[in-house]
């Protein structure tokens, strides 16, 4: 069993921990339709995570997805008279577009990301602010039934929330088994290493933080629709939600490691924690100390961890020298 | 976290600082032509006035990207529990004490950080999770109340306009020189820089890693500390929502002063610059009446065209 | 016994008038003897949209539901998933859109409509005591896209239609003092000898305006008029006159008679079509048996600006101070 | 068959290359040779498309190719080992392997790039690893061989090898050797950049010497002295490469008695006197750099016990011999040697701090006289004073690295691998000013793998081999041979 293998699972049985513990009180943990709404609870930041976990294992990472979705929020709920399906597809092509021009800007400038996209996270929030008139869109009540099959539940998936599983295992293939994502976890493990190496910089910098756009375009978009209305001023939380999810999911800051699964895992387990809470009718700020507990946990156990194994490693090595 | 290639190349000699003062020369004349009443005196002192909060915490989080841990993203929720606790304690024991106390717990939340920082290694993971407890604990202890003081002190150093000058305006200017005096001339602000500069190198020469952590960390405290003072004492009351998203506001200006996120470089006057250089912006659009969506729009356009152009200027594109 | 589980979505107890209308909505449920389970989001409208969907599929049968949304139309959606599951609701604070009656059982809470009208009413008031002549003035608004702002100003602006001159409507970035004094020490000046009058939309965003006018050499209520509208944390500024009055928008009583408006349809069954404006009793607060109709608005008692009517002032039996100063 | 010609390149203000040549033909061992800072790297990477070239022509088999980035330095042929390590740790040995390989497809599965990777990892006698486990498992010393394994993946007609060997020990040099053999039979061009002259002689058909940034025309290695070489790359002759050793040697000034650390497997027990130097020699992984690291307070001692002056000295941490005046200068200068973003000045002062401070304040005048001392000390010209330390070429980061030390009057001075990656005429710079020092009345024990160094710098020797002392001589008393004997028992014992 490799370190990343033993590494997942602990993480797996952190999440199933957190889920047992809070299910002991809530009952509807146990219920068809209350997981059903748990997974469905997860789509949005797990989307967006799923992109923002690829840019942080290239070493980078993507601060504008809030703005982002709200900016695909807004345009797609304007679009919705040309029909949903077309404007889903154009929103997330278009930021898809954009989070390209952004890697590429990144790529050119060669610039730290943590620096380039607090700018456009800020650009873009004002952006979606001029483009929604700085009022909540909506979709006709009229037509506000025309959204309900998103909202609608196969077994304990609905839409949403299988499209989250989906794009979860082809981004997860995506990143272990093909070229370019390769060439992300390559750039992020060591940038100047791949490039001395022939790994073009410029593609995994520009596929990343299109995946990440789109993602979060994608996110903005679906929800919205679920919802039938768009507010400039949302999606503001769910970038702390994301990395949150990315850190507990076993994405290293530093780029080059983890995986997809695992950052389903991270957000699983926030998930469980943060609905939990709620659903017990605890205030607010009981979330928000678990959940930074809990990140203060997961990061000191890793530190832990990787102590441990460099001291096991280094004896290793002193052992077959 | 940064995408830069170790290269070194010949750098532009001017002083980044002097960029800073190129582009707010530039845009107070472009302003002042273009607007009726932005050039007055008085209006520049407001545009100070405007800046004065987030720049002294701007400062204090340009040592922790000096210092080489990037940046703090728990700030404002410190201000929101820093400023709870304030109002709290001078209720109960009066100014003096509940200035002296703030001040203190703002330190020890600062050290806490440190030693997490230390321990971890991961300045922007272990600040997101402090600033969750932060907020929390904020919430918790004002009881979901609004928290009033009455204090002649209190109000003095919240409203009071020594020589005509805000002591918002004041303590801005006083937190920029100072720290930029104790950068450059203490020999803790040496080793500051030198262990943002290289931290395995620092640690090979026998500095002090762990108290430069520290105290880049109590200087952020401090500034956000003195943020939140000076908040709760302008209107005799503090709340737990506080501060709520301001921090991208202190990193924004840190960047746009043009320090360099990868640490070693750069002194907190650029941070302090950055800040006005924002709130002149702000005032200009203000004054033009361009709503809200807008001047977001140009703020962010400007801090990427910003970090754009230092990067540039220094070679470092591609 | 109890009558069963009612359901509170609100934003976060963080904000000291939600847990205010928390305390209210305790109360009276407790008086009607009902559980109460709060859900808190902290002003994040997608995480009390998944609140809702977890809820509803906990299967819990409720005795009813009390909606806060954080952002009002952005929230349609849950609302109407909850208007499905059967059990009444109530739906508080933020007046309800058009076109979504068919998801509520009644609105019982504040009309922000009327908070803008009141403050406009106070303002012309005070402009005409003081036999000031109040003509160009400035809005500074509550953050852009925030609905309550947007509702307020309207009231406002149709109540002073062809009194007042609206030169200048500014948002600001919140909804606090120090977020107000940011705005109106920038405008103040620019537009000095200008400005007769503000509406900040509310008493805290007022306290710093006036903070900020006096700054500039202007004295709040001889120089400039300025008026918030609500009353909120700080009396000092409404006692001393320096703003031009409030009015009591107290966060208890209106969680209150979300509680009371969901306890009359309990027993009564019935929603009256059209709307009711709750009377501003100094004492007693409404009876349980009044009917129950589509809109009930909690009453905005203006409260004139000076230490005596700010202590005279009372709604429902309880003083302003304890309705403001929480 | 490769041919470049009137390369151009400038860094900023400071030109690097100007109007440089070279000439390779296919089967052909190119050794590329010159000073530091001389411009290899640069030359290398130009061709390599790790950075663009200012001007210039490069042609392969006469027709010109324009290299703007790695990529079309792949699809025109050219493998390239870059001077510091291009493995990515987080990655399986085997995508290692194939790093920047774009022809295996789109799609790829871990099982069968391993499976493709193990005939090479056998190549360079990494048959024992498994391709399947991450890189960062392994030594520094496979890894590289990993990098090699890499190009003999790439099919590559031209092969760029930047000191492959400056972090390897005999053993896997000679392996490295046998590649590059095995390349040259297959018809590959080679260029082989190093400052080793055995290799030199032993590989090479050719020698292509830069200086200053200017070509010289290839010769032919067989008719080369290696003094002729030294002379083509330093423009004059290298008079007097080591320093006479000390005449007398003082009282005893630090003793260790059976002290073990991680990276020793057997106690350790050794003496030096004042103004002593004392090399302790051995390949890497040997044990020499652990016993400085053990004195430096960087590795905890486990047993035994340190005697300094006669008092009990046991650091705790690098602070703690740094009080001691026991100061230790890595064999990473990059890494934790200076700091390269800030001036010479302040790098020379980072250690000395409190000697340059009154009252937490710093001293300019204090500062300013501390920096000139030891910049007259150790030959650090007055114009590189305003320089960021990052710019300064090895040899002279090297000169600052360990001149920082010689400010906090030191007693002893542990340096490992004084002249890793250091031209001949620095190198020798930095052997007179270490005798200098000695003769000062400085006790200096060094760590080393070169051979030539130990015997020429040190007057006593103690040679180490896989984590134990072997023995302790008199330099007078060890010959090249013995030493090298010593250092590699290993291979006598196989
Ligand atoms: N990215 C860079 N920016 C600025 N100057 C550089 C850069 N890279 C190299 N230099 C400078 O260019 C010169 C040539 O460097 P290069 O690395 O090519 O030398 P080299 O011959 O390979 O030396 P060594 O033997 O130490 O490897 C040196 O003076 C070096 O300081
Ligand atoms: N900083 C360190 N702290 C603890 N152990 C270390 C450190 N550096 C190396 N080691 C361990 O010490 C052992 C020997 O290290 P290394 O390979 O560097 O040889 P060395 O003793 O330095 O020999 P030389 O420098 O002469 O080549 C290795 O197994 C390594 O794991
Ligand atoms: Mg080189
Ligand atoms: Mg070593």
């Amino acid at each position: 069993m490799t370190s990343e293998t033993k590494s997942n699972l602990a993480r797996l049985g952190l999440m199933i921990a957190v889920y047992l513990i809070l299910a002991a009180r809530i009952p509807s943990y146990y219920s068809q339709p209350g997981i059903a709404a748990l997974l469905d609870s997860a789509v949005l930041a797990g989307i967006i995570a799923v992109g923002v976990g690829l840019t942080m294992i290239a070493g980078e990472m993507d601060l504008s997805v809030g703005s982002m979705a709200a900016f695909a929020g807004i345009l797609s709920i304007q679009l919705f008279p040309y029909g949903m399906v077309p404007a889903l597809v154009i929103v997330v092509l278009f930021c898809g577009l954009l989070g390209a021009l952004q890697g590429f800007c990144i790529y050119k400038l060669n610039i730290s990301s943590m620096v380039f996209t607090i700018g456009t996270l800020i650009a873009l929030r004002g952006l979606t602010l001029v483009a929604s008139n700085e009022k909540t869109v909506l979709i006709p009540f009229e037509n506000i039934a025309e959204t309900d099959f998103l909202s609608a539940k196969f077994f304990v998936f609905s839409i949403p929330s299988a499209t989250l599983l989906v794009l979860v295992l082809l981004v997860d293939f995506f990143s272990r088994r093909t070229l370019w994502g390769r060439e992300i976890f390559a750039i992020g493990g060591g940038r100047g290493e791949a490039r001395a190496a022939g790994v073009s910089i410029r593609r995994p910098i520009i596929v990343a933080f299109s995946i990440s756009a789109a993602l979060a375009g994608l996110a903005g978009a679906l929800l919205s629709f679920r919802t039938g209305s768009a507010s400039p001023l949302g999606f503001e939380a769910v970038l702390l939600e994301a990395v949150t999810a990315c850190l507990i999911g076993g994405i290293a800051l530093a780029g080059g490691r983890g995986s997809i699964l695992g950052v389903l895992i991270g957000l699983f387990t926030i998930r469980f924690l943060v609905s939990g809470i709620a659903a017990l009718g605890a205030p607010f700020w009981m979330q928000s100390l678990a959940t930074g507990a809990l990140l203060i946990f997961v990061i000191i156990a890793e530190a832990a961890v990787g102590y441990i194994t460099r001291r096991r490693r280094m004896a290793r090595a002193l052992t077959t020298a | 976290m940064t995408s830069q290639d170790v290269s070194h190349r010949a750098k532009v000699t001017l002083p980044k600082t002097a960029y800073g003062l190129i582009a707010i020369l530039v845009l107070l004349v472009v302003a002042s032509v273009t607007t009726p009443g932005f050039a007055r005196v008085d209006n520049i002192f407001v545009v100070i006035r405007a800046a004065s909060l987030t720049g002294i915490v701007a400062i204090g989080m340009s040592y922790i990207t000096i210092s080489g841990n990037l940046f703090a993203l728990s700030a404002s929720a410190l201000g929101a529990l820093l400023a709870v606790l304030f109002a709290l304690l001078t209720a109960a024991l009066g100014f003096a004490a509940g200035l002296f106390l703030t001040l203190g717990i703002a330190v020890l939340c600062g050290l806490a950080q440190s030693v997490a920082i230390s321990l971890i290694g991961n300045p922007i993971i272990t600040t997101l999770a402090f600033g969750t407890v932060f907020r929390g604990l904020a919430a918790l202890s004002s009881g979901n109340s609004i928290l009033r003081i009455e204090s002649e002190a209190a109000l003095w150093l919240g409203t009071a306009r020594p020589l005509g000058i805000p002591t918002q305006s004041w303590a801005f200017i006083i937190a920029a020189i100072l720290s930029w005096f104790i950068i450059r001339h203490f020999k803790i602000g040496r080793e500051i820089v030198l262990c943002g500069a290289n931290p395995k190198a620092a640690v090979a020469s026998g500095l002090r890693v762990g108290l430069v952590t520290a105290i880049a960390c109590a200087a952020l405290s401090i500034g956000v500390a003195v943020m939140a003072i000076m908040t709760v004492s302008q209107f005799s009351q503090a709340k737990a929502d506080l501060f709520m998203g301001y921090d991208f506001d202190y990193i924004a200006a840190v960047l746009v002063g043009g320090i360099a996120l990868r640490g070693g470089k750069g002194t907190p006057l650029q941070a302090a610059l950055g800040a006005v250089l924002i709130a002149l912006l702000q005032n200009f659009m203000l004054l033009h009446g361009l709503s809200a969506g807008v001047r977001m729009t140009i703020v962010g356009l400007l801090v990427i065209a910003s970090i754009s152009l230092f990067h540039i200027l220094q070679g470092r594109g591609r | 016994e109890s009558k069963g589980t009612v359901v509170v979505f609100v934003p976060s107890s963080t904000n000291p008038y939600i847990g205010q209308f928390q305390l209210g909505a305790k109360e009276k449920a407790a008086e009607l003897g009902y559980d109460i389970k709060v859900i808190e989001n902290n002003f994040n409208q997608s995480e009390q949209d998944s609140q809702v969907q977890q809820q509803l599929a906990s299967g819990e049968t409720v005795a009813g539901y009390i909606w806060w949304p954080f952002e009002n139309a952005a929230g349609v959606g849950s609302l109407r998933a909850l208007s499905q599951s059967g059990a009444p609701v109530i739906v508080s604070n933020q007046y309800p859109i058009k076109g979504t009656e068919a998801y509520w059982t009644a609105y019982a809470g504040a009309n922000d409509f009327l908070s803008g009208k009141t403050a406009a009413e106070i303002l012309l008031d005070a402009c005409a005591k003081a036999d000031a002549k109040c003509d160009k003035g400035a809005i500074i608004r509550f953050p852009a896209g925030v609905s309550a702002g947007d509702d307020r100003a309207t009231g406002f602006e149709d109540a002073v239609k062809g009194k007042l001159d609206v030169i200048d409507v500014v948002p600001t970035a919140g909804f606090l003092e120090d977020e107000g004094y940011k705005v109106a020490a920038q405008i103040i000046p620019a537009h000095k000898g200008e400005l007769t009058w503000l509406y900040t939309q509310n008493d805290s965003l007022a306290g710093a305006a006036a903070q900020a006018a006096r700054e500039n050499g202007l004295t709040p209520g001889k120089d400039i008029f300025i008026v918030g509208g609500t009353c909120h944390g700080d009396s000092k500024h409404v006692k001393s006159g320096e703003i031009a009055g409030t009015a009591i928008q107290s966060g208890y009583w209106e969680g209150w008679m979300a509680m009371q408006a969901l306890g009359k349809f309990v027993v009564q069954g019935k929603v009256v079509d059209g709307e009711s404006y709750l009377e501003g009793t100094p004492d007693a607060p409404p009876s349980d048996a009044d009917p129950l109709y589509k809109y009930n608005f909690l009453p905005n008692p203006a409260v004139a600006n000076s230490q005596a009517a700010y202590d005279a002032a009372k709604l429902w039996g309880k003083t302003a101070d304890q309705l403001c100063n929480f | 068959m490769l041919r470049m010609s009137g390369i151009v390149k400038s860094y900023g203000p400071t030109r690097v290359l100007e109007d440089v040549d070279l000439a390779v033909e296919a089967g052909e061992v190119m050794a590329l040779m010159g000073e530091n800072g001389a411009g290899k790297s640069t030359l290398v990477k130009i061709l390599a498309g790790i950075e663009p070239a200012d001007g210039g022509t490069i042609s392969i088999d006469g027709a010109t190719v324009s290299i703007r980035s790695p990529g079309h330095a792949q699809a025109a042929g050219i493998g390239y080992v870059a001077q510091e390590l291009s493995i990515v740790e987080s990655l399986s040995v085997a995508e290692n392997v194939f790093l920047g390989d774009e022809t295996l497809g789109f799609f790829r599965s871990a099982a069968s790039l391993a499976r493709r990777a193990r005939p090479y990892l056998e190549r360079v006698g990494l048959d024992h690893i498994d391709p399947l486990s991450l890189a960062e498992e392994h030594s520094v010393a496979e890894r590289q061989l990993v990098e090699i394994a890499r190009l003999l993946s790439r099919k590559a007609r031209i092969a760029i090898l930047d000191e492959p060997t400056a972090a390897l020990s005999e053993t896997e040099i000679v392996r490295v050797k046998a590649a590059v053999r095995t390349l040259a039979a297959e018809g590959c061009a080679i260029i082989y950049v190093t400052h080793r002259m055995p290799e030199v002689f032993d590989l090479t058909q050719k020698v292509t010497v830069l200086r200053n940034g200017k070509s010289f025309p290839a010769v032919e290695t067989a008719g080369l002295s290696i003094g002729d070489l030294i002379e083509a790359m330093l423009g004059r002759q290298l008079g007097q490469m080591f320093p006479p050793r000390a005449a007398h040697a003082g009282e005893e000034i630090l003793r260790l008695d059976a002290c073990r650390a991680s990276g020793l497997k057997a106690p350790v027990s050794l003496s030096l006197r004042k103004g002593e130097i004392l090399a302790l020699a051995g390949q890497v992984g040997s044990g020499a750099g652990a016993v400085l690291r053990m004195l430096a307070g960087v590795t905890p001692i486990q047993s035994g016990s340190v005697t300094l002056e006669g008092g009990a000295y046991a650091p705790s941490g690098i602070a703690g011999s740094i009080a001691r005046k026991v100061l230790y200068c890595s064999d990473d200068r990059k890494r934790d040697g200076i700091f390269a973003v800030r001036s010479v000045p302040e790098n020379l002062s980072a250690p000395a701090l409190s000697a340059v401070s009154r009252f937490g304040l710093l001293s300019p005048a204090l500062e300013g006289e501390h920096v000139t001392r030891i910049a007259r000390q150790f030959g650090l010209g007055e114009r590189f004073l305003g320089r960021l330390a990052g710019n300064l070429s090895g040899g002279n980061q090297q000169k600052v690295a360990l001149g920082k030390w010689i400010g906090l009057d030191p007693k002893i001075l542990l340096v490992e691998e004084p002249t890793r990656g250091v031209d001949v005429g620095a190198r020798s710079e930095i052997y007179s000013h270490l005798r200098k020092l000695a003769d000062e009345g400085l006790s200096i024990i060094f760590a080393s793998s070169d051979t030539q160094e130990v015997l020429g710098l040190a007057d006593r020797i103690a040679s180490f081999f896989h984590g134990e002392l072997v023995r302790i001589c008199d330099a007078d008393d060890v010959t090249a041979e013995s030493l090298t004997r010593d250092v590699t028992r290993a291979s006598e014992a196989a």
